[in-house]
């Protein structure tokens, strides 16, 4: 009976999904800690009008770094909790469905972040997009897919090791700074106007693309890796 | 009782180590089908060790497992029904929930199935609140019942009575008997030997990660068994 | 100049401090080694 | 081998004194640096050979994920004798080749990439494998961090700046950073199957240098920075001092592989004999 692969990938998110919107406090934590980051971004990054457009690209994309790392620790407590994993394991069910569902659930949890944070930068440093909104937002798209499908597949291997939580960043960072620079200059070429940033959404689609295939050809032997 | 000729368990020399600490040593057995088998042993004598290496969940660091035939542990794992001592559920999830979804892992997309696992285990389906919120005895019956949604041809169960009130868990040893029976190989780790008094064919005695004896009645430790039921 | 010095100098710190690693780790799985009964 | 280590490390020594007379005296002084350019003969060739170590580390990585199976030992084989194929057939075929590449460098490369991974094949078990991946990833380590020490002290009395956003000496900087969380992961891993979650990250490490490489390149086009060593055609007397130096350390990075790979094998016996002792005499360590 070979389990089918889309069935078993929907199934696990919609049970995602369902557990998160039980325990709605982990969210409300979650948007609480990204409006503390762009905050105090705020504060520390004196945004006159001027020369903010330059830097916001940067300062927007390591907020949602950071608040993106803390909600990618989360993604595999919920299995660690009564061992669930186990549970996963022995089942026939495909390592790639589980990995899928949990990157696409971590996709939309930490756009949902982003949502909320940009009209907060938008706000605090009144940017205006000089370039085009739509590559933005397809940038966006394109660069918070790049750091969850790697920080998914990261988080899997660092529930194998002694300090969990500082081991994802650890092993995510590196890998994503052709990521990071990608996002950080699209956004300031875009915000600006100045450059088009038809070169770093090639960049970050070879990127992605990469690492989907990565991360979905080798999770299987990170989940059963024990 | 069916006495397939080939058994259903082989442990050819099967050990298991974590780091210096031998958790299995050199364990070499034969448990045939249909049969139900209760390992007993103190703490550490590596019997929950046993079952996760039988379950294919941990990887013998020596030696061969072989389970109803197939020796790569991938392969075996479909028609084995698994509890351990964390219940392997979600806490935020209802029964039926917990159970609809795992049934979806093994591709069963009949709902009566679970259902009717639940009712196996005096359980209400209908029952909403979160398994989070159950108590110690009913998330182990509800554990058991999520080994059983697959019909598996094996049930390996580690400590189910633990937490459990006496009635239910003389209910679980008559569902773990009628199973036996239809021919279904059991083996069950348990500290509550008494209960299984009767109805286990075999009990097999664990000590330091090794077996060292293996009675048809719990009573006569013959063996050098310390174990105080 | 001296940054000339300074680099080659670094350069043979690092891989001397490497190296002065190695002899420890070496001493230690020699001792362990030699601890065995059955030695190797 | 072992009785060949005395005569093969004073070799080395030997050839590393002579690599450093030639850098400081045989190779003429560059007419606009003076002699601080003479940093070029360790800060390139530790860089070559911390590429190549790490390159090495990614085909150890690669055969030991595909050499349980055979299905995956086939497809190693057909890339690594597909890669060999196509910069040969390429090298000659396309006509203008970028950087002024010449086809003979092309060819050969994309022959070494076939050659190391047969090699690696041929000559080291399973275990050999794991152990020439972490071996390669350490020493690999060590050389780029000579590296990037070497390029600021270059930088600074040349440019006046410390760091430069030059495309090699950030991605030698990225590689670094890579490699060592690589290591953490060895160290801080409590799983049973460390080599194989190390493994994961040394393929992912290596899918991400063309893009590092890449974006780096672009990001340095729209903010020209200076670019250490220049590009462009070099004076021959400097080119053979360089490739002099650059054996020289290739000698003795493998000397250093080779007792390191001793010291790991080592390590790994001790702790199988002790596990074996363990698992003999019951009760002792319960």
């Amino acid at each position: 009976m070979s389990v089918d692969f889309i069935r078993v990938c929907r199934a696990t998110l919609t049970k995602d999904l369902r557990l998160e919107w039980r325990s709605r406090d982990v969210i409300n934590a979650m948007l609480f800690f990204a409006l503390l980051v762009v905050v105090i971004f705020s504060f520390s990054f004196d945004p006159t009008a001027e020369e903010s457009r330059h830097i916001a690209g940067g300062l927007i994309w390591v907020a949602f770094l950071f608040a993106a790392v803390v909600a990618l620790n989360q993604t595999w407590a919920r299995e660690l909790r009564n061992d669930v994993l186990d549970a996963y394991r022995i089942s026939p069910a495909p390592a790639n469905a589980l990995f899928l569902a949990k990157a696409i659930g971590n996709f939309l949890f930490v756009s949902i972040l982003e949502l909320l944070m940009t009209p907060l930068f938008v706000v605090f440093y009144n940017l205006r997009v000089l370039g085009s909104a739509s590559s933005l937002a397809l940038l966006a798209a394109l660069g918070t897919w790049a750091l969850v499908v790697n920080g998914t597949f990261f988080a899997a291997i660092s529930l194998r090791t002694r300090s969990r939580e500082i081991m994802l960043p650890l092993l995510l960072f590196p890998i994503s700074i052709p990521a990071i620079i990608a996002m950080v200059n699209g956004t300031t070429a875009i915000l600006t106007g100045e450059d088009s940033a038809r070169f770093w959404l090639v960049l970050l689609g070879a990127y992605d693309v990469v690492f989907t295939t990565g991360s979905m050809l080798l999770f299987e032997t990170v989940l059963h890796a024990e | 009782m069916n006495d397939s000729p080939e058994p259903a368990i082989l442990l050819r020399g099967l050990s298991k180590q974590f780091g210096k600490f031998a958790a299995l040593r050199r364990v070499t057995a034969e448990f045939s089908a249909g049969r139900l088998y209760c390992i007993l042993g103190g703490n550490g004598a590596g019997k929950t060790t046993l079952l996760r290496t039988l379950a294919g969940l941990s990887r013998p660091t020596r030696g061969t497992v072989s389970l109803l035939g197939e020796t790569d542990f991938r392969a075996a794992s479909p028609k084995i029904g698994y509890m351990a001592h964390p219940s392997l559920l979600y806490d935020e999830l209802s029964g039926m929930e917990n159970l609809r979804y795992f049934a979806c892992l093994y591709g069963i997309a009949d709902e009566a199935r679970c259902s009717d696992a639940i009712r196996a285990v005096a359980l209400d389906p209908t029952l909403t609140r979160a398994v989070g919120q159950y108590s110690q005895g009913m998330r182990q019956r509800l554990s058991l019942a999520r080994a059983f949604l697959n019909r598996p041809e094996m049930l390996l169960l580690d400590e189910p009575f633990s937490n459990v009130d006496l009635t239910s868990a003389q209910a679980m040893v008559r569902l773990l008997c009628d199973s036996r029976d239809a021919g279904k190989t059991i083996v069950v780790t348990t500290h509550q030997a008494a209960l299984l008094d009767g109805s286990a064919d075999e009990f097999v005695w664990m000590d330091a990660g090794a077996i060292v004896n293996r009675t048809k009645d719990w009573k006569l430790s013959a063996g050098s068994a310390s174990e105080l039921i | 100049m001296n940054y000339l010095y300074a680099a080659y100098a670094a350069a043979w710190m690092i891989h001397g401090s490497y190296l002065g690693l190695m002899w420890k780790r070496y001493r230690e799985v020699k001792r362990e080694r030699d601890a065995l009964s059955g030695g190797l | 081998m072992r009785r060949a280590f005395p005569i093969l490390a004073v070799a080395t020594l030997a050839f590393l004194g002579y690599a450093f007379y030639a850098a400081w005296f045989v190779a003429p002084t560059e007419q606009t640096m003076g002699n601080v350019q003479r940093i070029f003969y360790y800060h390139v060739p530790s860089a070559w050979t911390a590429f190549l170590l790490f390159f090495l580390n990614f085909v150890a990585s690669v055969q030991y994920l595909l050499r349980p199976s055979e299905v995956g030992d086939k497809i190693g084989k057909a890339v690594a004798l597909g890669i060999a194929a196509l910069t040969c057939v390429g090298a000659f075929l396309i006509k203008p080749l970028p950087y002024e590449l010449e086809p003979g460098a092309v060819a050969t490369t994309g022959i070494m990439i076939a050659g190391i991974y047969f090699l690696v094949r041929g000559f080291f078990s399973e275990r050999g494998t794991d152990i020439l991946a972490l071996v390669s990833a350490e020493v690999g380590v060590v050389f780029c961090t000579v590296v990037l020490v070497t390029g600021p002290l270059w930088a600074r009395p040349v440019w006046g700046i410390w760091w430069t956003w030059d495309v090699r000496l950030t991605s030698t900087l990225v590689l670094w950073l890579i490699y060592v969380s690589y290591l953490m992961l060895r160290k801080l891993s409590t799983s049973g199957e460390t080599p194989k979650l190390a493994a994961a990250l040394a393929v992912f490490g290596a899918l991400d240098m063309p893009l590092v490489y890449f974006s780096i390149w672009f990001f340095r086009t729209q903010h020209p920075q200076p670019v250490i060593g220049g590009g462009g055609s070099i004076d021959p007397r400097m080119l053979r001092v360089l490739l002099i130096n650059w054996l020289a350390f290739l000698c003795f990075a493998s000397l250093v592989c080779w007792l390191r790979f001793q010291l790991e094998t080592m390590k790994r016996d001790v702790e199988e004999t002790q596990a074996l002792e363990a698992l003999l005499e019951p009760g002792a360590l319960r």
